[in-house]
């Protein structure tokens, strides 16, 4: 990936950025989120199979002094929620240097092979290899094999089963959750300073990690998230519990795409799903 | 842009010498038609008034057809053959239902329908300056009334290329030529296609206004882009001089003949030796004229 | 001392009596993620050489969630009601080292200046049955923390997987040769001749000196080594619930209806923001490295310093699971690497 | 809290079916309840006198009030409690009468439903906050968009009130279409002679501002305090000077150089010129795009016989801003462009009538021209094409209104009157003229106005034909009109000397656009959009802009002056007082939770979400949060809805008190 | 009501202009109703926020009831249509999660809709009671509300 080094080189050595926000080498074969503040640190970017992250979740959560602008190296998924973030007011698009990567695919978690089966489910349907939004692309596409879409199976199976089928499936999931807010953590969108699940008075949703705390919580993320979540998946892979949340949100999008033909952060131009509306719309289900 | 082309029964047949004009013309813009393979009837003669499934089969067929040869576009220089396949290609887009049955009928899957142009978005497409260079004989002094019928530029709303009231477009094409097209009122009146078989004296009166019209805001000829109106206004003007002796004869030429006149083409291979109420002698004289001026 | 044998099948036999005579019997649960309850007539999964579950065991001694009391309001005055069930029988089996050790660490704290009777009852009613650890990878650095794989620290019976699929059973506490005791036929004496214990691989290296580690921390709470430490940490409780050690709680009222509700106690993390926010809207600890500092602190020195214990077991489970790489074992041997 | 709990039993209309004394009984049960009594009349003096005894008795600071619904007499009992110092808006109206006792039967059953509803909203009580009635500041001056009748009309009632006015007309000329009529139905008296007066009125008036050619930029802030800014386009002549001698307009040389928008293109105009003899202001413009010096900088001859040096080729626009109170929009309409259809308008022409094909035939507006005394014929019924009188006319009702096919489905309400109108001057000046009135339907509704179309048929001999025209066209001179009459069933053909079309009134072109600018909601058709049809149709859902004229809908001459007049009303109520008092129920952001999204913005349907800066000791920039302008914000509570992290609370229904609702809920059985 | 019957019940979020003046009206023409549903008056549906819902049940509500202004009548111009759009996706997000759609109802009743806002009520608590009571919420309400029951 010299060209990628070079560029963040160029970058830095320029003041166009501050500092960037990319991948370096961490362990046997994996990655992990990286700062490059100098020159000397931008030798140490890398981008491969294995950087799975979506770093675009440092841009308004980390703590990390903002000076100046900000370079980044995100994959086209990534890059979709950025775009929401400049759309959602978190970060002005001349502030956000974003150094696009043609991606070849992604594995499941930090450290995994890169085979097949490991390969992550957002690059099962991706759309965006190649990146809709960028300051400077680079990196050529190859082909890899798409794994078989499992989340969509999932969902079609979930849908298959009665109410009482599925309402048993979710509790067995949300039982197991610990409230640890990894998801909401790991999640670029979910922003907020205060989430509504730190809010007492009233306290719309229990802390406990009991079945009512957790469904809540669980379907408010999910309603918070729909016509917004870009399906980056990471909610899904740092959950500690192995619960598909991330789910959730696809079935979210399949809803926006089927009755809207929208889907999150692809156009920067085109206006959110939430906070618009059309005079006529869906309306079979309201009496 | 890959256009097919859908000659229609009339191409074949009554019209012959639209075919050939168009073809001539064409030959000298080098461009080559390449008919459908295999197309079938268009399904604008009886089979609407009697089915409306057939009526929309038929035209699917040749649409599908086109599309599986791999076009993307069907020229129909026929206005009643424009008329069906744009219609049903609506159709099958709008009505899921109907495209079902279609399906079934035809027991075939329908591809994307291909985009439907008739003789005046056709030409209208080619580039105004290319004919303009192959004008060989300047046809000023020949007064024209374009007459587009009742389908060229309808049905209002779907035929997007002119105003389906006060249309220009024929207009505009026939100018090229050097020919004056007169300002008049019926260019898009009824010629009484749809009577012409049961019930000719109707199409005779029909008719016979148009003639007297164009003659009346002084057109030499009338020119027309479609094989109906030409067998009415032509094939007919013999029977409504008969009935009504004080009718002007007044060739009809197709568009297409006209462009040919005026690229030097020979009149034969036009085909304007075809025609019932012959042309050729009245455009000699016209020309002659100008010759002497 | 004691030593016996214990075959598989009979472990499971075990099992199954167990949960005749009212005991809860917990195990790894197939997927890997945690211990869960062994349903009748299911096998006991014992895994010397898998990797340690995602969640930790803790939650049998201190679970991620706990009633405290249910109280009911009327116009003039509260009722309260105690839970019940508190501290039930349970048997857990298979814990490694690294876990088993946990439970002695947690017992300083909660019995530290006030004596926690959820945590008490507990441990009390439950049998820890430790198993000797094959597993090791890059995160594991239970020996840089005084512990090793094979120690029986914690455990009531320490199981040592054999050769021959059987387990080698020790008996480490009073409690446990009574819990033999008590279920003896399961137990077999040992027969010298047949009692191989599977080789292990070799302990994992010391990554670092604790104590050398201490001795720095104590006086290098202000250094720039901390600065931009949490710059990439997310900032979320997948480190502190999963750890066998860490014990931070909160507690909560939730209401039912207007009149009755429960006060709860639940874990809580100091790598949130929240945890330290004043009501003020001040913290303390404002930006992520404070709070990752504050975490190092408390686990290398705080802790010592107060029950002259070293508040984490070397499992590796928080940076296994950390979704952006951050590894505090890395992070300790930086430290004890500097200067 | 001490929260007091009053049953009322409406005589017997809720004691009926809801056993009153039971539900006290539990009620005074519940947390919270320090007193809990049920009466007969609640509303009556001894019903509040008890209310008001209860408050001081038991030192209450709550009420819930089981009664009829809120909507009846949660005034009343709020201001009985606001009587004994407790805040409004600690007051709830549990519905016992309309939601309880009228529609239910079993007595158990009610008694429970009542004792339900009022302990939710005991719980909710206890969470509301005293509110206080939102005070802003009025500017007493009034902006009145559109010089035609309405504006006209509007401008002087405020100005005549005292109060002062600024009135914005985009034309050179105030008027508007009315100045281009020749007589009014249903009295027939001449437009001009009744207009023209009160422009001058205008004009002179010491408290209306008159800024013509020009057009409004700009619209900030909201009710009693707005902020507009208006574009004054350059007329190239300095208006200080000018005294509208009319010499340059004479001395102009090129006289036919553009059509007379004021004569509907029938005659011309020089370039630099007055549209009608009366305009006022009466100072000319120069019409930059077809003035000879704009063209190649030569000519100059009106500055040679200008006596005051007033005009002047480089004067620009200017921008000039107004601290503006009220505003009154009266834009006004448009004709309907029968000419066939411009290649990029939805809307389909009427092609088949051959308008501005054939020269005679012409619009409504055409006509009035034709017929008025100071039009291009001077009044005498002479067609364009070759100035003859025309011995047959056709009129054709319902031109481009009340047709699908033409994207119209209204209608346009005026023409059936004024086509009846024209039929009579026609006739009044053709004696042995026939005229001819093809009609869909006769609307006629209005003081004399069937009369008239009575006097237009009986008098005046004017033939009605119910139907449509299908086409027309041109035969040696004569206009054959082929149509349908649907009475007789037979079709018709009338060989016509000129036709007159109907045209229906369509909205200003601009009007979405200033729609937008002044963020109110306008119609399909571009038609501004009213509050609400039947009980606010001058006010828009922006407070402090109301609705004159037809800018709103078709309207004839009286409606626009009734409406206008109306607006006017409005706008004097809003300067009655020096201070706007507002309903407290705002929405209220968290600005330590909020993070900025901004999705209030978006979904709020007043703009009344803003962008704040927070920024700390030195000036840094912290964070931008989103601010409620209290002046703007309606509380419909969307923004409350939607705000993920819920640091935006609408006062009155905040989250809390809703959830204590809820929480209460839990105990129904 | 005697004890073996099971009585739903049914919240009502409804907006002040157009619903609750409906459900007004239905009262002052007497229209008789079952008296299962227990009303709560918000502004505007675009105040109603879907966590209102799960709040609901969480109190033990056997079914939800959601109504406001029909489109374009909004009080507020387009509350309505945030609304519409919002329970789009909470609707579907529901019943993926296993809460029959039987137990959610939305609808638009206007103020003049007196007798549609009654046959919405019965419809609403007819179709819930033939659904029976909402075990699934009831049982993890169990989990954490004993021993109090």
């Amino acid at each position: 990936m010299a060209q990628l080094v070079e560029t963040a080189k160029e970058l830095l050595k320029s003041g166009k950025v501050s500092y960037i926000i990319g991948y370096t080498a961490h362990g046997d074969n994996g990655t992990k989120p990286f700062i490059a503040r100098t020159e000397a640190d931008a030798e140490k970017l890398v981008f491969n199979h294995h950087c799975v992250n979506n770093l675009s979740v440092y841009i308004n959560k980390a703590d990390i002094p903002e000076n100046g602008n900000i370079g980044i190296i995100a994959k086209g998924c990534d890059i979709r929620t950025i775009t929401m973030l400049v759309q959602e007011n978190q970060i002005k698009r001349e502030h956000i240097y974003i150094i696009g990567v043609n991606c070849n695919g992604q594995v499941k978690d930090i450290g995994m092979n890169w085979e097949k089966e490991n390969v992550a489910q957002k690059c099962a349907l991706c759309e965006v290899r190649t990146p809709a939004l960028y300051d400077v692309l680079v990196g050529d596409l190859e082909d890899f094999e798409k794994p078989e879409p499992t989340t969509m199976q999932l969902i079609q199976q979930i849908e298959a089963m009665t109410p009482k089928e599925r309402w048993a499936y979710w509790q067995e999931q949300f039982d197991k959750c610990i409230k640890c807010y990894a998801c909401r953590q790991a999640c670029p969108l979910c922003y907020c300073d205060q989430c509504i699940v730190d809010k007492n008075e009233p306290q719309w949703i229990e802390t406990s990690p009991t079945s009512r705390g957790n469904l809540s919580w669980n379907i408010i993320r999910a309603l918070h998230q729909s016509g917004r979540c870009v399906g980056c998946g990471e909610c899904s892979r740092v959950c500690p519990m192995g619960i598909p949340i991330g789910i959730l949100n696809v079935k979210m999008n399949m809803i926006s795409m089927r009755d809207f033909g929208f889907k999150p952060g692809m156009n920067i131009n085109e206006s959110t799903l939430v906070g618009s509306y059309n005079f006529t719309e869906k309306e079979n289900f309201i009496r | 842009m890959k256009t097919a082309y859908f000659p229609g029964c009339s191409m074949a047949g009554t019209s012959r010498e639209f075919s050939s004009s168009l073809k001539e013309v064409l030959a000298l813009l080098n461009i080559e038609l390449n008919e459908i393979d295999d197309w079938s009837c268009c399904g604008a003669s009886s089979a609407h008034v009697t089915s409306h499934l057939l009526a929309t089969a038929l035209p699917a067929r040749n649409l599908n057809l086109a599309s599986q040869q791999g076009y993307d576009e069907i020229f129909a220089p026929c206005a009643a053959c424009y008329s069906r396949l744009l219609m049903v290609s609506r159709e099958v887009n709008n009505n899921k239902k109907m495209a079902a049955k279609v399906e079934d009928v035809l027991g075939e899957k329908l591809l994307p329908t291909p985009n439907v142009v008739n003789l005046l978005e056709y030409f209208t497409q080619i580039d105004k300056e290319k004919l303009a260079q192959l004008k060989k004989i300047d046809l000023s002094g020949l007064n024209v009334a374009c007459y587009y019928g009742c389908l060229l530029v309808r049905p209002n709303g779907i035929n997007e290329l002119d105003d389906s009231e006060q249309p220009a477009s024929m207009e505009a094409l026939v100018s090229i030529t050097g020919a004056k097209p007169v300002d008049w009122n019926f260019k898009t009146e009824c010629c009484g296609a749809a009577h012409s078989i049961p019930h000719t004296n109707i199409v005779e009166i029909l008719s016979k206004k148009i003639i007297d019209d164009a003659v009346a805001h002084k057109a030499d000829i009338i020119v027309v882009g479609c094989p109906m109106c030409h067998s009415n206004l032509d094939m007919r003007q013999r029977k409504i001089k008969k009935d009504y002796p004080d009718t002007k004869e007044t060739p009809i030429l197709y568009l297409t003949e006209l462009l040919g006149l005026s690229f030097g083409i020979d009149y034969n291979k036009l085909g304007l030796n075809l025609h019932y109420i012959d042309p050729i002698k009245l455009i000699e004289k016209r020309l002659e004229k100008e010759a002497v001026k | 001392m004691n030593e016996y044998i214990i075959t598989s099948t009979n472990i499971n036999q075990l099992a199954g009596e167990l949960l005749n005579e009212g005991y809860n019997v917990v195990a790894e649960a197939e997927d890997g993620t945690a211990f869960i309850a062994v349903a009748a007539g299911s096998n006991v999964i014992l895994n010397p050489f898998g990797k340690p579950t995602n969640l930790s065991p803790k939650q049998y001694i201190f679970p991620k969630t706990e009633t405290l009391f249910y109280y009911k309001k009327s116009q003039t005055d509260v009722e309260i009601i105690d839970p019940t069930g508190l501290g039930h029988k349970t048997v857990i089996f298979g814990t490694k080292p690294c876990d088993s050790a946990a439970n002695k660490i947690l017992a300083k704290v909660f019995n530290w200046d006030y004596k926690d009777e959820f945590f008490n009852k507990r441990v009390e009613n439950t049998v820890v049955i430790g198993l000797k650890c094959g597993y090791r990878d890059a995160q594991c650095f239970c020996t840089s923390v005084g512990l090793s794989p094979e120690s029986g620290e914690g455990s009531d019976v320490f199981l040592t997987p054999l050769e021959n699929g059987d387990y080698l059973a020790q008996t480490i506490t009073e409690k446990g040769a009574k819990f033999v005791e008590e279920h003896k036929k399961m137990f077999d004496a040992i027969s010298a001749d047949k009692n191989k214990p599977v080789p292990m691989p070799e302990a994992p290296a010391k990554k670092f000196d604790a104590a050398k580690v201490k001795v720095w921390l104590d006086s290098n709470f202000e250094n720039e080594f901390w600065d931009g430490l949490g710059d990439l940490c997310l900032g979320c409780a997948q480190c502190a619930y999963v750890c066998p050690t860490c014990h931070c709680f909160d507690i909560v009222d939730e209401n039912f209806d207007y009149t009755s509700g429960r006060r709860v106690k639940n874990w809580d993390c100091c790598q949130f923001t929240m945890f330290t926010k004043h009501a003020s809207g001040h913290n303390p600890r404002s930006v992520q490295s404070d709070r990752f500092r504050q975490r190092v602190n408390h686990k290398f020195k705080y802790y010592p310093d107060r029950f002259d214990m070293i508040l984490c077991t070397g499992c590796g489970r928080c940076s296994r699971g950390c979704g952006v790489g951050m590894d505090i074992s890395e992070i300790v041997q930086a430290i004890d690497n500097l200067k | 809290m001490k929260i007091g709990v009053f049953v009322c039993e409406c005589g017997e209309n809720i004691g009926r079916t809801v056993d009153c004394k039971k539900v006290a009984e539990i009620a005074s049960h519940y947390p919270g309840v320090a007193y809990s009594v049920d009466y007969k009349y609640m509303c009556s003096d001894p019903g509040q006198n008890l209310i008001k005894k209860a408050i001081e008795d038991y030192k209450l600071d709550a009420v819930v009030v089981g009664s009829c619904s809120p909507h009846m007499h949660e005034k009343t009992f709020r201001k009985v409690c606001s009587s004994m110092g407790i805040n409004p808006y600690l007051v709830e109206i549990a519905n016992l009468r309309e939601h309880c006792s009228w529609i239910h039967d079993n007595i158990a059953e009610a008694t429970d439903k009542a004792a339900d509803l009022i302990r939710l909203l005991v719980e909710k009580v206890k969470y509301n906050e005293p509110l206080f009635p939102i005070h802003v500041p009025v500017t007493k001056q009034a902006l009145v968009i559109g010089g035609g009748i309405s504006g006209i009309q509007a401008a002087l009632d405020i100005a005549n009130a005292g109060f002062k006015v600024v009135m914005v007309e985009k034309e050179p000329s105030i008027g508007g279409h009315m100045s281009q009529l020749s007589e009014t139905f249903p009295t027939l008296d001449c437009s001009q002679c009744i207009l023209t007066p009160r422009m001058v009125e205008v004009y002179q008036h010491p408290n209306i501002k008159l800024l013509t050619y020009s057009e409004i930029e700009n619209v900030e802030g909201f009710i009693g305090n707005f902020k507009v800014t208006i574009r004054k386009k350059a007329r190239s002549i300095k208006e200080d000077l000018c005294n509208g001698c009319g010499m340059c307009i004479q001395k102009c040389p090129n006289k036919k150089t553009a059509k007379s928008d004021f004569d509907e293109g029938l005659t011309t105009r020089t370039a630099i010129y007055v549209p009608f003899p009366q305009a006022v202001p009466n100072i000319p413009v120069i019409d930059r795009t077809v003035c000879t010096y704009y063209k190649n900088g030569k000519c100059k001859i009106c500055v040679k016989v200008c006596g005051r040096d007033a005009i002047d080729f480089e004067q620009e626009d200017t921008i000039l801003t107004e601290e503006i109170g009220a505003i009154i929009v009266a834009t006004g309409y448009k004709l309907y462009t029968i000419d066939k259809k411009p290649a990029d308008s939805p809307i389909q022409g009427y092609g088949e009538y051959g308008y501005g094909q054939y020269k005679d035939v012409i619009s409504g507006l055409q006509f009035e021209r034709i017929a008025s005394a100071s039009g291009p014929t001077a009044g005498e019924m002479k067609r364009p094409s070759d100035g003859k009188e025309p011995k047959k006319i056709v009129f054709i009702q319902c031109v481009g209104s009340r047709d699908e096919s033409k994207g119209f489905s209204y209608c346009s309400k005026i023409c059936c009157m004024y086509t009846a109108k024209h039929a009579m001057l026609y006739k009044h000046k053709v004696h042995d003229g026939e005229a001819y009135v093809f009609y869909m339907d006769i609307r006629a509704g209005g003081k004399n106005y069937d009369e008239f179309v009575r006097r237009a048929i009986e008098e005046d001999g004017v033939n009605y034909i119910r139907g449509r025209v299908s086409r027309i066209y041109e035969e040696n001179g004569k206009y054959i009109v082929k149509g349908e009459d649907t009475l007789a069933g037979l079709p018709v053909q009338i060989d016509a000397d000129m036709v007159v079309l109907a045209t229906a009134m369509v909205a200003q072109p601009e009007s979405p656009k200033l729609a937008q600018i002044l963020s109110i909601p306008y119609d399909k058709y571009g038609f501004l959009a009213e509050l609400h049809p039947k009980l606010h149709p001058i006010e828009t859902s922006t407070g402090g802009i109301f609705l004159a004229g037809s800018a709103n809908s078709p309207k004839d001459i009286p409606e626009c002056v009734a409406m206008a007049s109306a607006a006017a009303a409005k706008t004097l109520v809003l300067f009655g007082s020096d201070m706007l008092e507002r309903e407290p129920i705002v929405a209220k952001v968290d600005e330590s939770t909020c993070i900025g999204c901004l999705y209030c913005k978006k979904v709020c349907p007043y703009n009344a979400i803003e962008i704040k800066e927070i920024r700390n000791r030195n000036g840094e920039l912290i964070k931008t949060v989103a601010y409620v302008n209290t002046g703007l914000c309606q509380g419909c509570g969307t923004c409350n809805a939607t705000c993920p992290s819920k640091s935006v609370q609408l006062l009155g229904f905040r989250d809390d008190q809703i959830f204590a609702q809820l929480c209460a809920f839990a105990d129904t059985i | 009501m005697e004890e073996n019957k099971f009585e739903p019940r049914i919240v009502a979020f409804v907006c002040n202009w157009c619903t609750y003046t409906g459900a007004d009206l239905a009262g002052t023409s007497r229209l008789k109703q079952l008296p299962n549903a227990r009303l709560i008056r918000v502004p505007c549906t675009g105040r109603i926020d879907p966590i209102f819902l799960i709040k609901a049940f969480e109190s033990g509500a056997d079914g939800v009831l959601v109504s406001g202004c029909h489109p374009g009548d909004c009080h507020y111009n387009s509350g309505n249509f945030h609304a519409r759009r919002r329970w789009m996706f909470f609707k579907e997000l529901l019943e993926f999660v296993g809460i029959d759609e039987k137990r959610v109802h939305f609808s638009w009743v206007s103020a003049s809709e007196g007798k549609k806002w009654v046959d919405i009520v019965d419809g609403v608590i007819e179709t819930v009671r033939a659904e029976g009571p909402f075990n699934e919420y009831e049982q993890i309400n169990k989990k954490n509300m004993i021993p109090i029951e």
